[in-house]
Parts: C-alpha cells; sequence; structure tokens
C-alpha cells in the first residue's frame, strides 16, 4: 500500500502527510464516530473543543494509507475505522479526552433506523394531547392510549422500545410527538492511541462521583488519623483540643470530680437519676 | 424529693435501703422524718431496681447549659 | 455519686450545703466521709444555682439513648 | 479542671495516678497546689475505668449544633 | 494525647502555652519529651483560641451514658 | 486509595496533581505505578473540586469505612 | 496535612510509615520536608492502629460549629 501512496495525486498526498504530522504533533491519535451528528450540533462541538483538540475529517482511505505508511503500532487503529470515523488529536490523556467528549453529548429526537441506546420507557399518566387520531396513532405504534376526562392518556408504563432495537418510523414518530428524545448525539470516541497504547471506551468511563466520594472518604480518613493519633496541624488542633476537653468533662462526671465547671452536671445528672428512681415507685 | 435522695446516697454507698438507715440520713440532715413517708418509700422500693433507674437516667445526656454569651 | 446526692438531701430540705451538714449526712449513712472530697463539693458549689441546675438536665433531650436491653 | 487535666497526662502516658503525681504535674505548670484538691481527686478515680470514662465522651451525639449566637 | 493535656493544664492554670512550659509539665510527669512533638503542637497552637475550642467541648451534650448492663 | 492519598498530598502541599507528579509520589512511596490509574486519576479530578471535598469532609466527623486497598 | 497524606499512601500500600518514607514522599512531591515535622508525625503514630484510627470518627463535635456570627 505504501508504494501505492505514491501514486496519490498530489492532495491526497497532502492530505496523508497532513494526518502523519498530526500524530507527531500529538501525544494522542484518535477516532470519533460523526454518526447522526446534525451539522449544527457538529459546529458547536468543533467550537467547544477549540483549543484543546484538533476534529479531522477525511476520506478513510486516506487515514488507511496514512496509518499503513506509519506503521505499527499505530497502524492497529485502521481496523476501528467504519463509514463515520473522523480523527480526533490533542495532547489530554484519553481519560481526558473522554470525559470531554461525554461533556459535549446531547439528548437528540430519534429518527426511523436509529438503534435505542437504552429501554425507552413512557411513562404513565396525561398527555398534552385533546382526543382525535392521535390516539390511533399511539395504539398502532403500541402504546396503551385511551381518552379520560377530554385528555389522551397513557394508561400504564411502558418499556417502549428495548435497549439495542431499532427504532421504526411509527415508533419515532411517536417519540417526537411526546418530545422523548432518546439519542445521546455526540463525539463518541471509538478509540484512542496513546502512549503506545490503544484504549478503548469501555476502560475510559470514569465515575467521578467514585472519585469524588474517594476524595471525601481520603479527607475524613487523614482528619479521624491526625485526631486520633493527636497529631496537632492547623487544620487538626482546634478538633484535638475539643476532644480532649470532652474526655476530661466526660472522665469529671463519671467519677464524679466536683469541679466548678463540671458541677452542674453532676448535679443534673444526679437529679435525673432521683427523678427516674421516683418514678419506678410510683 | 429528699427521701429519694436518701435513698441514693445509701444505695451509692453500697449500703441497704432500710426504714432506720433513710430516716437516719434525713435526721442527720435537720429534717423532720415522716414515719409514713418512709415506709412508703420502702415499701415502693421493694422489688426495684435501683441500679437500673439509675443507669437509665445516666443514659440521657445531660444537657450542657452552654448558654452562649 | 453520694456526697451530691447527699448535698441533694441537703438542698431539696431547704438547709444549707455545708461541709458539715453534707459529712452529718454522710455519716449517719455509715459511709466514711473524706474530708477533702467534701471540701472539693463545697467549693465547686459555690455560686452555682443548684435549682437551675436541676432544672437544666430536666429540659435535657433525654430522647436519646433509648438504653440498650 | 487543671487537676483533671493533670490525670489525664499522667494517664495518657501510662503512668499511675497518684496524689505526689498530679501533685509534682500541676507545680512543673506553676500551678500553687492544693493538696485537699489533689487528695480529692484521687479519692474521685478509686476504681474508676478512666480508659472507659473517657471514651464516653465519644459516645456523645457529635451532631450537636454550635452554640448560636 | 498527654502533650495537649500538658497544655491543657497549664492553659487552665492561666500559663502561657510555650515549648518550656509543655516540656516542664511533661517530665514532671515521668515522660520522655519529644521536642519535635512539642514544637509541633506549640505551631499548631499558633493563632488557635483554646478557649474557645475547649467552649465547644461544653456546648457537646456530655454522654452520661452508664454502660449498659 | 493511596492515589488518592497521593493527589492530596500534592493538593495540599499546594502543587499541581499532574500525572508526573503523582507518578513520582507514588514511586517514592515504592509502589509500582499503574500509568493507565494514574492518568484515570488525573482525569477524574479535572471534574472534582477537591477544596470543596477535604471542606465537606471536615464539616462533619464521621466514622468512615477503613481506608480499602 | 500533607504529612498525615504521606503516612496512609505509604499505610495503605502497605508499606512500612518511617521517618525516610514519608520525607522521601514528602520531597518526592516538590515539598520541602521539615524534619521536625516527620518526626512529630511518626512519634504520634507509634503504637496507634492506622486502620482503626482511620475509621473512627474524630469525636469532637468539632468544625460542625458554623462559626456563631
Amino acid at each position: 500500500m505504501a508504494l501505492y501512496t505514491t501514486n496519490l495525486p498530489q492532495w491526497k498526498q497532502d492530505e496523508v502527510e497532513q494526518i502523519v504530522s498530526y500524530s507527531g504533533e500529538y501525544a494522542l491519535t484518535g477516532l470519533v464516530d460523526l454518526h447522526g451528528i446534525p451539522a449544527k450540533q457538529m459546529q458547536e462541538m468543533r467550537r467547544d473543543l477549540q483549543g484543546k483538540a484538533v476534529l479531522h475529517m477525511t476520506r478513510n482511505t486516506l487515514v488507511e494509507h496514512a496509518f499503513t505508511a506509519m506503521g505499527a503500532p499505530i497502524d492497529g487503529i485502521t481496523s476501528y475505522i467504519d463509514g463515520h470515523s473522523a480523527l480526533i488529536y490533542t495532547n489530554d490523556n484519553p481519560f481526558q479526552l473522554y470525559r470531554k467528549l461525554q461533556q459535549t453529548m446531547t439528548k437528540m429526537a430519534a429518527r426511523p433506523g436509529d438503534i435505542a441506546p437504552e429501554d425507552i420507557v413512557v411513562e404513565k399518566g396525561p398527555t398534552s394531547f385533546k382526543p382525535g387520531p392521535i390516539v390511533g396513532t399511539f395504539q398502532q405504534a403500541g402504546l396503551p392510549a385511551a381518552i379520560e376526562g377530554g385528555k389522551v392518556v397513557i394508561r400504564e408504563r411502558k418499556v417502549f422500545v428495548k435497549a439495542g432495537e431499532e427504532i421504526n418510523a411509527k415508533q419515532a414518530e411517536v417519540l417526537s410527538k411526546l418530545d422523548i428524545r432518546p439519542i445521546d448525539v455526540g463525539l463518541s470516541l471509538q478509540v484512542a492511541f496513546y502512549d503506545g497504547t490503544f484504549f478503548e471506551p469501555s476502560t475510559l468511563a470514569i465515575d467521578e462521583t467514585e472519585y469524588y466520594n474517594n476524595v471525601v472518604l481520603a479527607a475524613q480518613q487523614a482528619f479521624n488519623l491526625a485526631v486520633f493519633a493527636a497529631y496537632p496541624t492547623a487544620q487538626t488542633i482546634v478538633p484535638i483540643i475539643t476532644k480532649a476537653a470532652g474526655e476530661a468533662r466526660s472522665l469529671g462526671v463519671e467519677a464524679a470530680i466536683y469541679t466548678s465547671d463540671i458541677v452542674e452536671l453532676i448535679i443534673g445528672r444526679a437529679s435525673l437519676q432521683a427523678k427516674a428512681l421516683k418514678g419506678m415507685t410510683e | 424529693m429528699e427521701y429519694i435522695y436518701a435513698a441514693l446516697v445509701l444505695h451509692n454507698a453500697g449500703k441497704d435501703v432500710t426504714e432506720e438507715a433513710v430516716s437516719a440520713v434525713l435526721a442527720a440532715a435537720g429534717i423532720e422524718v415522716e414515719d409514713s413517708r418512709v415506709k412508703a418509700l420502702i415499701a415502693a422500693l421493694d422489688g426495684v431496681d435501683i441500679e437500673e433507674a439509675v443507669a437509665k437516667a445516666a443514659a440521657a445526656p445531660v444537657a450542657v447549659a452552654a448558654a452562649p454569651a
């Protein structure tokens, strides 16, 4: 194939060289799936990525040429290419890129032929529609619709399209009428080549909440340890003193050590005990 | 309540809570002892687990005054 | 706690809580009185409003600890 | 409270809490030691499991609202 | 905690909490003083209102909880 | 958790939490560093307000899980 | 707190928390290590079951207190 490249017209050769040079310039070379992204969203996403990543769209054959020319291991990327792939370059690490791309995802209305990314559910309850032919439309699509109190209602919760199933024309129409937007649209990362390794999306999905919780947990653990070990720092000295003072008061009350600071507590305790005993003798 | 407190003085010191003992404590405090109240107290305490009553009260956190300035 | 109970016997009976009085009550209960604790108690009670301390305890959120079985 | 704190210095360091030891700690702090208070402290601590008594502070409900202004 | 308690002995007695003073209190308790811990304590106390920190303990209800039977 | 702790060492010292820095800290601790875990950490922390998370921890002392592996 | 975090990095990785190890971790983080603070840390941790300490809520009703106005 490399030989064949030399026979390409100049603009194609330039294109291949551009791809090769980007891959040298950036730490990460990746493929993103552009499938189903309307032009308007595409523009917004490009703007969002400006300064963070370069999105490069070109013919798949030229992409294949370029990577084949670069050789192993990066040429492995060609096996991920499909009809809607574009190249993406960045100096972020793959996890960061994946996270950024996830943030560009938005929900869109379904078109016939789209695959349901997850179970699409229509909830039970009234709709905004007045009685009319729409009831028939709903029913034909398989929705338990009926007329109640002058309104079209959905009689029970229904899994309308199962995850992974294709959404047909009727279903798409109904979803659009109900304003349900089931389709994730955005740049979805297909693969990232970084530091000699391929990263697939399944590896890159990060549960940020878990990290946040772990930071909180770590901070609590550190705080607990410092207070427990009475290791004084600007953050822990006050709680440590408070703890010490609390312990001293507790000891004072438990042992009935009569000092002015806690004698009221001891009196209070004695009176409560007397009351409790009195209660048992009545 | 002084009859109860007298009983608690005795109990806490590990003494038997009897009519005589309670009367003696109250008398020592300069209190004119009413025999019938002492009898009633001793009768009422019969079968009562003083330790338990006391422990129950202690389980309640004493609200610390801390009336802030 | 018996020292504080003794003080409360006296207080409840409207008597002055003095070293002598507390000692007398404790002695009547057959308790060997430690002068130092009586002194410490009287000193600690100086300026303390017993009535108020009792009231505060009563007002405390007793809710808490249902003493576990 | 300094007498109690002194006892806790000793206890925490694994030392016996005796009259002499408490007095020495207080004196080293430049405090004029009152013998009777030391005696009262030691008497009160007699038979008390300091570890357990101190641990009860930890059992206190934490939430406690800050003393409002 | 003994370093903290030593600081509180001093504070309660109205003395300055200095490296020397804390070391003296600990030494009097028969504790082998580690300079670095004393230094860390004094450094951490810089700018801290001990009174307020202690008051926070008072604002918390002392769990008077008797150990349940 | 050691990756989180390493990040917090850096954060607390006012240093930038970068891949290199975290790796250096872990390596210095004798830990065999997994590049992808460091990368994942850095990416995840991008969206975490460490300051806020730490402040949250300090706001309410609670019993927490023991340090998991 | 970075010294504590450094200790936790080591502990979590199953390494001994020694002066040298803590210093190495801190240095790797680009922190200018204060020997006396490291020593204080190691001394404070001596005899402490980190596993347990980490899980235990610092008993004090700490920060909670939104410092009253």
